[in-house]
Formats: structure tokens, C-alpha cells, sequence
């Protein structure tokens, strides 16, 4: 299999997706000339500048048109250049992507997809380092979904193209340039399945996104010292393989949630509710998480760093919950 | 920016043709006797939720959309009933929403400002004043790329040309050329806020020089005026020449919302757009031009409010939505755990 | 000590804050007028147009003007008069109001306070009946109160008002006219601290907002069964008072939330989340939540009452978690 | 819409004072340099993060911020180093927040896009494209309500024009008449989009007729039009005739951000605008005015230089900041828990 870097595995699935059904379309800030940092490069050549759409910096609009679009028969991807700009185009996120169908009663579906720019490791500071999938995961209508390898993005993301629903899918910006393997076939993510990225037996460890990376490490550090962790990565936020956790849980009776979003009413807060009430009786000790903690991503990369959940806050705590 | 108003009392009807001008004036008359009935019915606690009356501004819903094919598109807002009666709307299913019931056009699940008809192009009133600019403007975007001549129409207020969505689709749809006509309903307030006091632009369609888009203003109150002023704008969507803002320049009779105690205008204001009553008007337009007499006006209001009767009756005979129906059409494919 | 409404409760502890500081400022739709609902009826005429400003239909200035104001000596109260709408300015709320003093090294503050109208119960459908605090408490920056009573919620607003930081009031639409005894003098609640509002052995119920009333109502319903429910009314999100919270869970073992936002990463997640965290230990059954169903609010009274947490459905689960 | 440019090379120092139209000169030159050393040192990896560079737009910056008192608030943008540095910011806190160091502004909490100086009334660059536009008008609102006579400028870029918070901005400032200054720097790209691909309004300031607001285009690369048309503006905020809206004409000379490929524009297109340079335009200026001749603009340079090397020192000598430093600040009591 050809190896490819992130960036490059988001433009081969929007390519795939493109090729196989001609409703889809892309917009968004600087698509046609690969977008800030080049997950859409080479489209517009391949698909031309009906189908891939640059736009004023208007998040709003790229989000409404995108409505009308999927209302009206087409499969709009538009991309929001890093998720905090998702801010700009809530109302439109949630009030109409979101709600639509329903409002309607069924009559229409809304298969759109937004790609986000997500997390931090940028020195970008606050404004351009969040992690919102949170606030998506609250809103009923939506799916979200992230990946945190090139084979996994560029399956995610044609999982979510195809999908009838709109679906926020969620790009770790800092592992843009990361290299994998890609399979040449269009291999689309099962909804709403997650992939176990290491088994083990100790503690379950349950994460998504940018942190996966820095969790695996965490992971083999652990192993070195004889605690062996099965890492979860749930690649589905919503729908949530809760089999999949449950499973584990049965196996290592201990968890540690990790996510790069502040800890505070992220989403691991919802999984370990989730957990809390339903795998209760499965466990040996305190839920734990690491996260961001719960102040804006600062510049200073001394800083940042430590805001971050970074390997050796992740392996400390994985240390903990095994003892 | 064009004037093109010229008086109804005026007007000739050479050039129209007869069976529009008649269903114009039925329509008219629809959504008139649905809007009275809905006041009424609400006042008497027969209907849940909130009603926002567009009674007086008929003229403007049934002059844009008798310019539009049956598969063009529109976006309608909070004050929507107009809209969608006047683009076809199937008034049982529209009166049995209104009541929350099982048989309305969502089932219930959305209520008088959620009312949708994709098989008519209607793509949705909308709760969020702005909220359907977008949307309208998407839908032309799919028409554009499917090669066909469909437009799109969005409805909104004076109210909603102060919001940022407004802006960033304007400008949009005017870089990507695309077939949709912008219709802003200025009817004097923005909730109790009167136009003069929310902007100050001198007319609201002055707006679309921002985005070197053409802007025209007409008296909504004169149908034909909406009517011309939207074939113009149509035609030009669907030759490829991009977008207009209209203005149309109307009067909102009743409070915002039914029960608005309305303190911040005075009965004398109402009073003198009242006697501006589009429907007489346009009755008395038919009648000059030997289109419609009289008599037959009030046989297509008696006819109108047969119908409205049985849409009432079908409603209110209706069942409630059962409670498990709504953990459907969140997604397509997901249903939700209820309790 | 007199009755009143919530809503001229609301407009008391206005007052009461604009009459202590003539810094204080309101703005917002219709606000001259009243607003829609009543809240501010009455300040126009004690405070005058400079400082009781009606604005556009457009949320982002309204917020973003707080901001400016806030950070040059002023301590604006903006009104949303829906919180659904707080999703046409979440950058003024998240990028700007609730950052900047981060992101400048503490060298300003912004003592602003953003009221917005919260939840259903009023057949207003699925744009005009959500609870989106759990979208502010995961924003580091931003303190979220929230209040069931009209002491609780001039209390609350006052304490906001004098607050350095920027505060976001949940004041539930569907208590409005709801009547109860308020003080004359101008007492403010203290920042962080939850209120017991009925005590009981057998398990703790943690709600707010718009769910309270009816929570103490069904713990009405299962005292006369003999299952003594205390009830903490949280009235302050972040900070959250945590104290109270193990104290009571102490004394009895179990806990229930309860909230009207959908259930799926509402707030009640975090505190679930917490409880397993750090109170692991002294819990006898899994935490359960009771809250809004993961849908958007319908329009239909039979179809809202079904999906928002009633009065029913926290009585059962009260038993059942008590059993 | 006035035009008011008239090329630099025509005009004369009448009226103008000289040590204004030193300092003038002094602040372009220093913004030019620390721009091109911070182009240098990013290069060479010494900071962290990304850097916009204003070089080729400092007779905007200048012209407007010459314009204002110490008191007067401004509000900047991702690309604002220039308006910091114009408007009086502290060299050696400046460069040390861009190298991230504990010394600057925000002790490397914040970075190049987040620069603040509330003593100088600088409410902050902003990372969010036209997130600084409500601000200043909120502070305009302040200086208002405080019956003072200070003003609020925000700039923004051609890009910022088309989201939704410039148009809701305007607008309020507008209906309220506050005493604001709206600075469009028209750079000719937003990203990696020319200004006439993102809209189709032929002067941004054309915009202002939207609000009923006086508008007025000007040369960005011209430093006295930029202050003149500021002037104007001013005067009239400050005699409570309410904002105005300015579009600087001017271009970007460098990348989006350092490292940007380019490949949408040419090098020629780039290279004409180099020539309209606009620091040696107004050194030519001065000196056929016999205000500065050439070797003193030298020596200007060449003290700038030296306090630039200082800055830089200062920030390489200061230390990063303590890893549990960013648990202070978010709110002002709550300190978070760190790990
Ligand atoms: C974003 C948003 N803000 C506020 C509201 C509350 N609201 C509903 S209708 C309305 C007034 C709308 O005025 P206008 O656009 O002129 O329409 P009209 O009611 O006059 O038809 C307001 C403020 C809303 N629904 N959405
Ligand atoms: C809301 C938002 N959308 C997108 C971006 C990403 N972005 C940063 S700068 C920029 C271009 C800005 O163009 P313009 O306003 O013309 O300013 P210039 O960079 O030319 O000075 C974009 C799209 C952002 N920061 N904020
Ligand atoms: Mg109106
Ligand atoms: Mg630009």
C-alpha cells in the first residue's frame, strides 16, 4: 500500500468520493488552491471549479449554502480551516444543518459533511488551537466523527460522505504531515465502529484524534513497565461503539479517557457517564481522564505543552489507574 | 436603484394573463381568511405555541411566488404562512402542523414556523430570522450546478437584513452568480422595533449595491408591482446573470406575535396602512379591468372559507403525534432511545 | 418580603445592579420595551435610553460590543432572548468574551454578563426551546449560573453583574411567571455555592434551571412513598460546587441529574464524570441521568412532553434509583 | 464615495507639522524593519507559531494611527504588528510575546496575534477574521456613554468586509452614531483570494452606503491620505456625527504567512507594487519639503535598526515562560488545576 501523508489521505478520500458519486461537491476558504494546509490539493484540477468551490471567509454561508445544497439533492463537504471558526457558523451548525430533518419530519435528509481543522500542538494559540467536537456531540442531527491516521481519515471521511446525515468529521491539524499507509481501493469506516489500536489487558484506554498518537506512546512506555494497556480508538464520537467499550471494560475493569479538548464538559465526560452508569458494576476503580486542561490553548510552546495532555501527563496517569 | 412602482389603481392589465390574475387574487384571499381564522383560533387557546400574523402583506407572498415555476425554490421565515399558502402549500396538512398534529406537514414535530414542502420547492420556514438566506441561496447553488433553470427565492424581514448571515450570502451569491432572488420583507418593525430604528439605510434594497448585485424596491402592497418586479429579477437568475435584493416595502397589521400589546406604535399608524388594504385594492383592479366582478370576488372568498373550514375540521379531527414518534427523523437511520 | 415574578425578578436584580453602579448597562433586542418576555420591563424608564439600549437582530455585535465595552470600564448585560440564539454569536462568546483575558496575560478583565432565555415547555419548537450551557461550561473563561426561583435569579444576576468575569445567566423561559418572595435588599448569591433545596437520606438529586420545580415535585411524589430525595439546586455551573456535591452524596450513597438539556454530552456528563472521578468510593449504584432525550425539541405538546425530563419520568427514576 | 488621494508626489507639507511628519516617517521605517526581521528570524526558526507580515501596508497603519490620541482605542487584526507598533507599542514587550517569552506583552500567552496594550488603547490583535470590528465599536460605545471625546478605529482587511460580524457592526454603530472609525486595508489578497474573487463591490468603502454611513476610499500606500482621511473621520466621531467607514488601498507584499508558496499571483504583479513603495514615497515627500533630507532618513533607519537589535535581544535574553504560568489568567480569581 502507497504511503501518503494525512493531508494527502483527505484529498484521496474527497477524490474517491468525488469520483464515485458526482453530487459531490466541495467548498470552503482556499479549497481550490489546496486549502491553508493542503488537504484539499489537487481537486479542483482533477474535478474542476463547479465542484470545488472557494468562498469569501464567510462561515456562515459556507455552512447555510451547504444546507440548501444537501436539501436540494447534492453532497456539499465544505471545510472549516480550524474548528474554532466553527464558531462563526453555529446557528447554521445547529439550528438548521442539525435539525432540519427533523423540524421537517422526516421529509428531507441532509447529507452534508464538515471537515474541521482540530487541536492544537501549533503554537496558534487560542483562537486556533480548540477542540469543539463537544458542543456536536450535544446536538442531536449530527454524527461526528475523527481520525488520527491517514488510512483511518480517508476512511472516515468517505464513511461520512456517503452517509445520509450530516457528519462533522474532525481533522487533527497537527497531524497534517504525519505519513501511513493508504490502500488503493476507496475503503469507507464502518459507522459508528471503533478500532481497537492496541489490545491489552490491564486498562482501557479510550481516545480519538490528535491524542491517539501520543497515547500509543504513552502505551508502550506502560508496557515496558509490565502494564499492558488496550487502546480504543472510538473514531466514532456519534454514533459511539458503546459494545466496543463495554467489551473492554469487561477485560481491564479500569478506564482512562484521553482527549485533547478542555476537560471540562468535553467529551469524555459523556463517556465516562456513560460508563458510570452503565459498565458500573464492571469497575475496579475511579474513571480517569486527561485532557486539556481547562484554560484556553496558550502560545508559548512551554506553555502549551503543559496544557496539553502530552505523553508523559497521559503515561502517569496510565500508571495510575493500573496501581 | 430602480422605482417601479406604479399605483395599482393605474395599472392596465394588458399583458397578464386572466386565470393568473384570478388565482392571484384567490391566493390572496387564502392566505387573508387562514391568517383571520388562526388569530381567532389561537385567541380562543385551540393551537399551541406562537402565531406571527402576516395578514396585510399578502400582496407580497402572492405577487413573488406567481412569478416562480411549481419546482423553483423558496425559504420562508417565522412569518411564513403567506409563503407557503401562496406557493401551494396543501392547506390541511399546513392548518393540521399549525395544531401539532400527526397528519401536518411534519407531524407535528415543527409547528408553524417549521412548515416545509420539498415536492413545491419549499424548503422551509425557519425560526432563525436570517436563518433561510443561506439555505435559499444552496438551493440555487444545486440548480446552477445541475444545469437546470430552477431559481430560488428567500422571504425575510427588514429584521433580518441587520444580521450577519444576510451579508455573508449576498455577497456569496453574488461571486458565484447564482440564480436566487433575495425578497425582504420590510412590513416597519423588526419585533417592536421600527425599521428606521434598526438601520439606517434609506431603503433596504439600496443594500445590494455592497455586493454589486442589482437592488430594486416595489410597494408590496401591490401585488403586480411584487409580481413584475420578481419576473424581472426571475428572468435574469435564470439567463445566468446572478442574484437581486427586493425590497419589498409593506405593513405588519397585527403585533409581532399574537398577544403583542404593541405599546410602541399608535392604532392612527395602523389605521392608515389598513385603508392600503392590498386585497380591496387588487379586487378593485380586477373589477376596472372586467377580470373579476364584484360578486365573484365574494364568491371566491366564500369558496375559500369553505375550504378553510374543512382544513380546520381535518385538523382538529386529527390525532395528536404519538410521544414515541418523536425519537424518529432525527437521522435517517438512527432511531433514539426513549423512556 | 414581596412576590413577584421571575421575569420582574429578573428585572429587579437589573435594577438593583444598575442602581448600585452606574457602570452597569443593558442591551438587546426589545430591551426598552421590556423584551420579549418581560425581563427588563420598566429599566428604560428608571435608567434612560443611554443605558438601556435596544439593538438589530444581530447577536455577534450585541456580544462583541459587550466585549469592547467590558474591556474599557463598562459592565454591559447583554440579552439573548433565546439561548438557541447564543449560536449566531459564539465567536463574540467563546473567541473573544471568554479568552481574551487569557490570551492578554491577564492584563484586562471583562465584567460582563450575558442573560439568555432557556428550554422549552413552550411548544416553540426545535430552534426556540434549547439548553446550551453545556457548550459554555466546556469554555474556559466563562463562570455559568443558572436559577429556578425568582430569589435565585435576582440573586444570581447581581452576583453575575458584580462579577469581574465574564458570566452567562440561564434564566428558564418556561419560569417566567412564576411567582415567589423576593427581599428588598439586594442580597447576591454567592459565587459557586449550590443550594440544598430539600434535604433527604436516600439519594442526592443535582439539578438547575428549569428542571428544579419539577424535580421537587417528584421528590414530593417520592417522599410520600417513603424515599427521602434531597435536592441540591446548583445554581452556578462553573465554578461548580463541588463540596456540596460529595457531602451530600456522603450522606446517601446515590445520585440522580436531572436536566433539561438532551442527555448526550449535556453538563449532567461532567458531573457524572466528576462523581466518578473523585467520589468513586462512596457510590452504592450506578449514576443515572435524567434529562432531555437526544432530539431536537418538538413542536407538539405530546411530542415536547415527551422528550423533556417531566415530572413522571423523574419520579420513576428516583425509585429506581433508590431501590 | 469621495476621492480625496491625491499622489504624494504632488502635495505639500502646508499645515503639516514637522515633528508629525518625522515621527511619521520614524514609525514606517521601524515597522518596516521589524517586520523584515521578524521575516529573517522566523525563517531561521528562532519563534514559534506563525507570522503575517505587514510589510508593504505601513503608510496605512501610520497615516491612521497619526491620526489619533494616546487615548483613543484601536482594535487590530492576525496581520498587526504594524497597527501596534503605529500606535505606540513597547518594542522590547512586543517582540519578546512574539518569541513566546514570559516579558512580553501577554507572557507568551497570546503571540503575534494577540498583542494588547490597554494603556495605549490597544484592545488587541485578534485571530479571528473581523472578530476586532465589534470590539472597537463596543469601546466607541464607552468613550460614548462616558460623555468623553475619545474614538475607536478597527482595522480589518478586505476578507474581514465580507463576514457577518462587519455587517452587524456596522450597522449598530450606525443606528447608535458612535464615534468609531472603520479601517478596511484592502490588500488586494484575503488568503490566498484576490479581492475581486471574494466580492464584486468595486470600493469596499462602498459599503458604507449599506448603513447610511459616509465612506471614502484612499490611497494605503499614500501616508498623508491614509491621516487626512483619518482626520475627517475622526472629527466627525468626535463631534458625535457618528463612524465612518475607510478603505485603505494597498498591497500585500509577502505570503499569506511566512512560507506561503504563492503560486496565485505572479512576481511581476507583486513587483509593480513594490515600486509603489511607500516608505521611500514618503521620503522623497520630506524631502522636497526640506523636512528630512536623505541622510537623515538614513540615520531614522539606522536608529531603528538599533533598537530593533535591542528588542530582539531583550526577547532572546528573556526567559520562557514557567510551564504552570498558564493556569493564571482565564479568570481573575479562579486559578485552574494544573497536573
Ligand atoms: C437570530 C434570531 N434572533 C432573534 C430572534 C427573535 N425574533 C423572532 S422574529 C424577530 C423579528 C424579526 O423581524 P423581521 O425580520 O423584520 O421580520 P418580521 O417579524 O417583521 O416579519 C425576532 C427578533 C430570532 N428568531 N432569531
Ligand atoms: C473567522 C475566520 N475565518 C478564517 C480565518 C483564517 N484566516 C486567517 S487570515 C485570513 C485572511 C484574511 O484576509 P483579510 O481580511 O483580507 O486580511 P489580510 O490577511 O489580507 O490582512 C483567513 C481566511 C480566520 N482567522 N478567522
Ligand atoms: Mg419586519
Ligand atoms: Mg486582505
Amino acid at each position: 500500500m502507497p504511503e501518503m501523508t494525512y493531508a494527502d489521505a483527505v484529498a484521496k478520500g474527497l477524490s474517491d468520493a468525488m469520483r464515485e458519486n458526482d453530487k459531490v461537491w466541495v467548498l470552503g476558504e482556499d479549497v481550490s488552491h489546496g486549502g491553508a494546509y493542503g488537504a484539499t490539493q489537487g481537486l479542483k484540477d482533477l474535478f474542476g471549479g463547479d465542484r470545488v468551490r472557494d468562498t469569501p471567509i464567510s462561515e456562515a454561508a459556507i455552512i447555510g449554502f451547504s444546507v440548501g445544497s444537501a436539501m436540494t439533492g447534492w453532497r456539499p463537504v465544505a471545510e472549516l480551516m480550524h474548528m474554532d471558526f466553527s464558531a462563526c457558523a453555529m446557528d447554521q451548525l445547529v439550528n438548521q444543518l442539525a435539525k432540519m430533518r427533523y423540524m421537517m419530519g422526516g421529509s428531507t435528509s441532509l447529507p452534508a459533511t464538515v471537515r474541521c481543522g482540530v487541536g492544537g500542538w501549533l503554537n496558534a494559540a487560542a483562537q486556533h488551537s480548540q477542540s469543539l467536537e463537544a458542543w456536536f456531540t450535544h446536538i442531536p442531527g449530527l454524527k461526528v466523527a475523527a481520525a488520527a491516521t491517514p488510512a483511518d481519515v480517508r476512511a472516515v471521511l468517505l464513511a461520512a460522505i456517503r452517509d445520509d446525515d450530516p457528519v462533522i468529521v474532525l481533522e487533527s491539524l497537527s497531524l497534517y504531515p504525519e505519513k501511513g499507509e493508504v490502500s488503493d481501493d476507496p475503503v469507507a469506516a464502518p459507522l459508528g465502529i471503533a478500532d481497537v489500536k492496541r489490545p491489552g489487558d490491564d486498562l482501557t484506554i479510550l481516545t480519538w484524534g490528535g491524542t491517539v498518537p501520543r497515547v500509543l506512546r504513552a502505551a508502550e512506555t506502560a508496557a515496558a513497565h509490565a502494564v499492558s494497556a488496550e487502546v480504543i480508538d472510538l473514531l466514532w464520537l456519534h454514533p459511539l461503539d458503546r459494545e466496543a467499550i463495554v467489551r473492554s471494560i469487561e477485560k481491564t475493569h479500569r478506564v482512562l479517557i484521553v482527549h485533547q479538548a478542555c476537560e471540562r464538559a468535553g467529551f469524555g465526560a459523556e463517556i465516562a457517564a456513560f460508563i458510570a452508569a452503565e459498565a458500573f458494576d464492571l469497575l475496579d476503580a475511579p474513571i480517569r481522564r486527561v485532557a486539556g486542561l481547562n484554560v484556553p490553548v496558550p502560545f508559548a510552546p512551554a506553555l502549551e505543552n503543559y496544557v496539553l495532555p502530552g505523553e508523559e501527563r497521559i503515561a502517569r496517569a496510565i500508571f495510575e489507574v493500573a496501581a | 436603484m430602480t422605482e417601479t412602482t406604479v399605483a395599482l389603481a393605474e395599472r392596465s392589465a394588458d399583458g397578464y394573463d386572466r386565470e393568473l390574475l384570478l388565482s392571484m387574487y384567490r391566493s390572496m384571499v387564502k392566505i387573508r381568511e387562514v391568517e383571520q381564522a388562526l388569530v381567532r383560533l389561537f385567541a380562543q387557546g385551540r393551537m399551541p405555541g406562537f402565531i406571527h400574523s402576516y395578514i396585510g402583506e399578502e400582496a407580497t407572498a402572492v405577487g413573488v411566488c406567481s412569478a416562480l415555476r411549481r419546482d423553483d425554490y423558496i425559504t420562508s421565515t417565522h412569518r411564513g404562512h403567506g409563503h407557503i399558502l401562496a406557493k401551494g402549500g396543501d392547506l390541511d396538512r399546513f392548518m393540521a402542523e399549525i395544531y401539532g398534529r400527526s397528519t401536518g406537514y411534519s407531524g407535528g414535530k415543527g409547528g408553524s414556523m417549521h412548515i416545509a414542502d420539498l415536492d413545491l420547492g419549499i424548503l422551509g420556514a425557519n425560526g432563525i430570522v436570517g436563518g433561510g438566506i443561506p439555505i435559499a441561496a444552496g438551493a440555487a447553488c444545486s440548480a446552477r450546478m445541475a444545469g437546470s433553470d430552477r431559481v430560488a427565492v428567500s422571504f425575510f424581514g427588514d429584521g433580518a437584513s441587520d444580521i450577519g448571515v444576510f451579508h455573508e450570502s449576498l455577497n456569496l451569491a453574488a461571486v458565484w452568480d447564482l440564480p436566487v432572488v433575495f425578497v425582504c420583507e420590510n412590513n416597519g418593525y423588526a419585533d417592536f422595533i421600527a425599521t428606521h430604528e434598526h438601520q439606517r439605510v434609506k431603503n433596504i434594497s439600496d443594500r445590494a449595491a455592497a455586493y454589486g448585485m442589482p437592488g430594486e424596491w416595489f410597494d408590496g402592497n401591490d401585488v403586480l408591482a411584487a409580481h413584475e418586479a420578481t419576473i424581472r429579477a426571475v428572468e435574469r437568475a435564470r439567463a445566468g446573470a446572478g442574484p437581486t435584493l427586493l425590497e419589498a416595502k409593506t405593513y405588519r397589521w397585527r403585533g409581532h406575535y399574537e398577544g403583542d400589546p404593541q405599546p410602541y406604535r399608535t392604532s392612527d399608524e395602523v389605521e392608515k396602512w389598513r385603508e392600503r388594504d392590498p386585497i380591496p385594492a387588487f379586487a378593485g383592479f380586477l373589477e376596472r379591468n372586467q377580470i373579476q366582478t364584484a360578486e365573484e370576488a365574494g364568491t371566491v372568498r366564500d369558496e375559500e372559507l369553505e375550504r378553510l373550514e374543512r382544513a380546520i375540521k381535518f385538523a382538529e379531527a386529527s390525532p395528536e403525534p404519538e410521544p414515541r414518534d418523536a425519537l424518529r427523523d432525527t437521522y435517517t437511520d438512527i432511531v433514539e432511545r426513549g423512556w
